[in-house]
């Protein structure tokens, strides 16, 4: 059937005619505001963000240190226990060097994006974060790096508390 | 559930974003020709189906009922009746209207379907269903080919 | 698995894939839907049942755009909903499908999927810095590359791949596309071209990359006595599978994709397959970006962890080799409108095992084939197998 | 056939605001109750789960991602359906009649309270080429809904307001509930007037809050529970999605689904065969117009069926004994599962003072809200067939 159809319904339109104006089109911008309920488990962990410390869960059942912290354990399905601070230094799991910023940008000096296993918590439990301080040939898997902080005065609570990772003295 | 909840209502907390991003709609293949009579020449098309004989206004591309091609453009009248309508008093955003809108749909004559639109030229305590309203245009350089060239109904003798 | 019932597919239909459509959403799943029921001689009366997949509502602009979409999915005065497992929509609407007939509820169902990407404007980008978590993703300015570039960072450098492998999956899709009446991007490119494509987050290059697309695709299903009466043809869908992983992502070893595994066994039990690299004669995995065909082509245990790029380079999944990996020329060539680039992969195989597919035609008879999606955060498989 | 149950239920009950808990910790509490009330392990007895969410309500796109951790589902088979939970119990229903499945967890949430912008959110459903240019609070479509409806079918404001009245007071009796209380017709008439003939109290208020549910095949179902709940038919259906042609005074998506579910469970004569239903009541009036469409009565004859008593708890026909939408709050996607819920408890006999007695067949049936025209019927029961 494929091979004998001839004509594929469809009318392509150029993106510069849409950019330009010449296709004739309806714009919106929605309204959509959220204000989402931090939690038990978040709450937390932005307040420690906040005095300099990341804070975890932990599961007794299966022994496992969780970052970003949940009051649940999604492999025993059980609440978890107890709070365990975990460092802040770490080794990269996995990274990338972007050239492109959140909106698409190009970038002349690349951002450079990591999976950072934290120290303390289990083996392949990270947090996503950049990368400062290196060049981009620098950066190695299984790198040690450690977070460089805000200062006190300049934080809010926020995964952005953490201003990047830059790699450890060893 | 959670061994440990939040007892102190000063500790809940909330994070604020959003999901706003820019769109830009293609009127459509149906479309582009109905806003193009509306815009130009400030008549109201309709798509007929040639299967079952329904007359789509607003017009469409196909035949919700039997899928059949829609390729024969009818014109439609400007006038209609008030199908159902509703006094609106709140706004988008809860706050109280200064003036009221009066929304209906307005059965289009002598074809199937018609428009959702506002009621103007009238005090909302006459409007009745059943009413005999027209399409009342904006001027021509102030059309840009949108449903808002259609300032609103009004009611007719 | 006893299964009450079972499915086939009886028709395709699917719409060009292009950056840019002028026809509305609902008009888009019209022209495929259109097309698949003739393809089966079927009126839209014939229909008992509609599902419908579709990714973010984000894209298209509208709120449930599930419901804007149905009169374009023949679902007028139907039972209609819609599944949405992100980039895995594809696959998994045609498993929905399979179990609106294989319940008896139903004997006959249409399978619609339609991405409308382009209404969000300038850049469908925009709509992806959604996807992620706003307290500890967004803030750091999330764009999807940088995941995907993560994830295929980690894939290379535990198997210790090299690009020029990977890249070899960008060169072979975009040549399969170019006998794809709907395609995109089909071209004649090499493996320098993709080295030497623009750097968009290392290791990712332009060239990796499948575009944003408009276009729509559907299917239509039957159950057994239904689809003998329909076709000599049917192809059966014997095996659907689908699985989640943790929301967590950092918390995952990225470079093995272990949710498409599980989807796979799954699909696999329910079809009896014991042998996937002797069984399947064809193969559709998801290819947003090259390493993920190799990715996927792991997980779905068509060869060992860390195998693939090998079996690339000596040219296995070529058309003409022995296992065929993307003869329509997958996203990378067609086109990726999310949800319609899944159910692109069915038509593709539903036409290859019915020796429809012309000049992208696999030779050798195909019997078994896969077609598998990918979504969410890194963590959705859905896969679904079926014979002639 | 493979006959196919409820056999847990688990609900974190409704609140107009929940500012304590994340949604995955609002999720994870009706889980681990509704797996508990099953007696199930979710990391290895549940076949699939299904979530039923859109992304606009939740702020996310791809709500999908977000929700394995919390149920249990982690490298397990789960999806989303976007539609009302009770279309998840339609499709748990369909997997399990394939014989390929034998237990199914269905999940539906609300944290409408994490919305800031909630009708401009509705109006983003509005078809964006017709109908959302001309601005306005989009519950205008209901405005235009309820008038016809009284037009068509005589039914009068004051009927309507003994809606209210009714399910705001049964609510009184629903610990889960978040909107109970008492008051009169007179109250209902005086509140302002949002979108005549449709008023303030006309309408239902949004709640937050999270259902769970465990279903099984016959045999697993056996085993796992003394009180099934038989899911005996199930069926959904949809209008046009354009307002311009749609019937503006029937719930058509309403009659279709209910045909499909009645025609599955052997249902004839449903004013004599169902003893109890949780009926749409969004807004007042759908109240009435699903009442007639589900064929409990003529057209026309509901408003007068509510004035009469019928519909109270200890009338002939108890409609929204849990108190509907209308008291327990409008859930988004978990409405429909609410109304499931009460009817299950009902035929559990564990509705406390709710308790409609001898209560053997129950239906719950909702719509998607504005601006659709697309619902789901169940019919329930704890007798088998």
């Amino acid at each position: 059937m494929s091979a004998k159809i001839k004509k594929y319904p469809g009318e392509a339109i150029k993106t510069e005619d849409l950019r330009k104006g010449r296709v004739p089109v309806i714009r919106w911008k929605p309204k959509a505001k959220y204000a989402w309920s931090v939690g038990v488990a978040m709450s937390r962990f932005l307040k420690e963000l906040k005095n300099g410390r990341i804070i975890a869960r932990k599961c007794r059942k299966c022994g496992r240190i969780l970052v970003p912290p949940r009051m649940f354990c999604e492999l025993c399905f059980r609440s978890t226990d107890e709070w365990v601070y975990v460092k802040d230094t770490g080794v990269v799991n996995t990274y990338s060097i972007s050239y492109l910023a959140a909106d698409a940008r190009r970038l002349k000096e690349p951002i450079i994006v990591a999976v950072i296993e934290l120290d303390g918590a289990s083996k392949g439990i990270g947090i996503f974060h950049h990368l400062g301080e290196v060049k981009k040939e620098a950066v190695k898997f299984g790198m040690k790096v450690k977070a460089v902080w805000k200062p006190p005065e300049e934080r809010t609570g926020a995964i952005t508390d953490i201003k990047y990772f830059k790699p450890a003295e060893v | 559930m959670s061994l440990e909840k939040i007892g102190d209502p000063h500790k809940t907390k909330h994070w604020m974003g959003h999901m706003e991003c820019d769109y830009s709609y293609t009127h459509g293949i149906a479309g582009e020709k109905f806003f193009k009579e509306l815009k130009e020449n400030a008549r109201i098309m309709g798509t007929k189906c040639k299967k079952c004989g329904f007359i789509y206004v607003l017009p469409r591309l196909f035949c919700e009922r039997c899928f059949e091609r829609l390729d024969e453009w009818v014109e439609a009248s400007k006038r209609g009746e008030v199908h159902t309508y509703t006094v609106a008093h709140i706004d988008v955003d809860g706050n109280k209207l200064k003036e009221p809108i009066i929304w209906a749909m307005v059965k289009i004559d002598k074809v199937h379907g018609g428009m959702v639109h506002r009621l103007g030229e009238v005090d909302p305590k006459d409007v009745k269903i059943g009413m005999r309203v027209e399409a009342v245009f904006k001027d021509k350089k102030e059309r840009t080919g949108s449903m808002l060239d259609i300032k609103y109904f009004k009611p007719v003798g | 698995m006893f299964v009450k019932k079972r499915v086939a597919v009886v028709g395709a239909g699917l719409t060009l894939f292009r950056r840019n459509l002028k026809e509305t959403g609902r008009e888009l799943a019209y022209e495929a839907t259109k097309m698949a029921l003739d393809s089966a001689g079927l009126n839209l009366k014939d229909i008992e049942c509609v599902t419908l997949g579709t990714a973010p509502d984000a894209f298209d602009g509208i709120h449930m755009k599930g419901e804007n979409l149905l009169d374009g999915a023949g679902a007028w005065r139907k039972p209609y909903s819609r599944v949405f497992v992100g980039g895995g929509t594809g696959v998994f609407v045609a498993n929905s499908g399979w179990w609106h007939v294989a319940s008896g509820l139903f004997d006959t169902c249409l399978v619609v999927a339609e991405e409308k990407m382009s209404s969000c404007f300038p850049h469908p980008q925009y709509a992806f810095t959604t996807i992620f978590d706003p307290i500890v993703d967004r803030p750091l300015g999330m764009n999807l590359v940088w995941i995907f570039a993560l994830e295929m960072h980690r894939y290379m450098h535990v198997h210790g791949i090299k690009k020029e492998q990977i890249a070899l999956v960008s060169v072979k899709n975009k040549r399969n596309a170019l006998d794809h009446p709907c395609a995109q991007l089909p071209a004649k490119i090499t493996v320098e071209d993709v080295l030497n494509s623009e750097v968009m987050v290392w290791p990712v290059q332009r060239l990796d990359i499948s575009p944003t697309s408009d276009g729509a695709a559907a299917l239509v299903l039957a159950s057994e006595d239904v689809a003998k009466k329909i076709t000599d043809d049917p192809v059966w869908i014997d095996g659907v599978g689908w699985c989640i992983d943790s929301t967590y992502w950092t918390n995952r070893d990225l470079y093995y994709p272990e949710y498409v595994e599980c989807a796979a066994r799954m699909a696999y039990k329910m079809a009896g397959i014991k042998n996937p690299p002797k069984e399947i004669d064809v193969a559709e995995p998801y290819d947003p970006f090259d390493y993920k065909e190799l990715h996927h082509m792991e997980g779905l245990l068509l060869c060992g962890k860390g195998e693939a790029p090998k079996l690339t380079e000596e040219g296995v999944t070529q058309r003409d080799g022995d296992l065929p990996i993307n003869p329509s020329g997958g996203l990378l060539g067609v086109g990726n409108p999310i949800a319609a680039a899944g159910l692109m992969k069915i038509c593709e195989i539903f036409w290859q095992l019915r020796g429809e597919a012309g000049k992208r035609q696999v030779p050798g008879d195909p019997r078994t084939g896969l077609a598998q999606a990918w979504g969410d955060l890194m963590q959705y498989g859905s896969v679904i197998v079926m014979r002639s | 056939m493979r006959d196919v149950a409820i056999v847990g239920v688990g609900c974190t009950g409704f609140k107009s605001i929940t500012p304590d808990v994340s949604y995955k910790e609002l999720m994870f509490e009706a889980a681990v109750s509704a797996y508990e009330d099953a007696g199930v392990d979710p990391r290895r007895d549940i076949d699939s789960f299904i979530c039923c969410s859109e992304d606009y309500w939740e702020g996310f796109s791809i709500f999908d991602e977000f929700v394995p951790d919390q149920l249990g589902a982690v490298l397990r088979h789960l999806f989303t359906v976007s539609a009302d939970g009770l279309y998840g119990l339609a499709t748990a229903y369909m997997l399990i009649r394939t014989g390929a499945f034998d237990t199914i967890a269905v999940e539906a949430h609300s944290k409408a309270s994490d919305i800031l912008t909630f009708t401009d959110i509705v109006a983003f459903a509005l078809d964006p080429i017709f109908n959302r240019p001309l601005g306005g609070h989009p519950f205008y479509v209901a405005g235009l809904e309820m008038n016809r409806y009284l037009y068509e079918t005589k039914a009068t404001k004051e009927q309507c307001a003994h809606v209210v009245v009714k399910n705001k007071k049964n609510a009184l009796d629903n610990p889960y509930a978040a909107h109970g209380t008492k008051i009169t017709v007179d109250d209902v008439l005086a509140s302002e007037p949002f979108f005549y003939p449709l008023s303030r109290l006309d309408t239902s208020p949004l709640a937050d809050g999270c259902v769970v549910m465990v279903l099984a095949s016959e045999s697993v179902a056996r085993k796992l529970t003394d009180t099934p709940v038989w899911v005996r038919g199930v069926g959904w259906n949809s209008d046009t999605p354009w307002l311009e042609t749609r019937d503006w005074g029937r719930a058509i998506h309403t009659e279709l689904a209910a045909k499909m579910a009645y025609k599955m469970a052997g249902i004839k004569n449903p004013r004599k065969e169902i003893c109890l239903a949780e009926i749409d009541d969004m807004f007042s009036y759908k109240e009435l117009q699903n009442i007639e469409a589900l064929e409990f009565c003529r057209r026309g004859e509901a408003g007068k069926l509510t004035e009469d008593g019928v519909t109270e708890r200890a009338g002939d026909l108890p409609v929204n004994p849990s108190g509907g939408l209308l008291g327990v709050g409008y859930s988004l996607e978990a409405s429909g599962l609410q109304k499931v819920l009460e009817v299950t408890l009902q035929l559990r006999s564990e509705a406390g003072k709710r308790q409609v007695p001898d209560a053997e067949t129950g239906l719950a049936q909702v719509w998607r809200g504005i601006p659709t025209a697309s619902g789901a019927v169940a019919v329930l029961s704890n007798k088998s067939r």
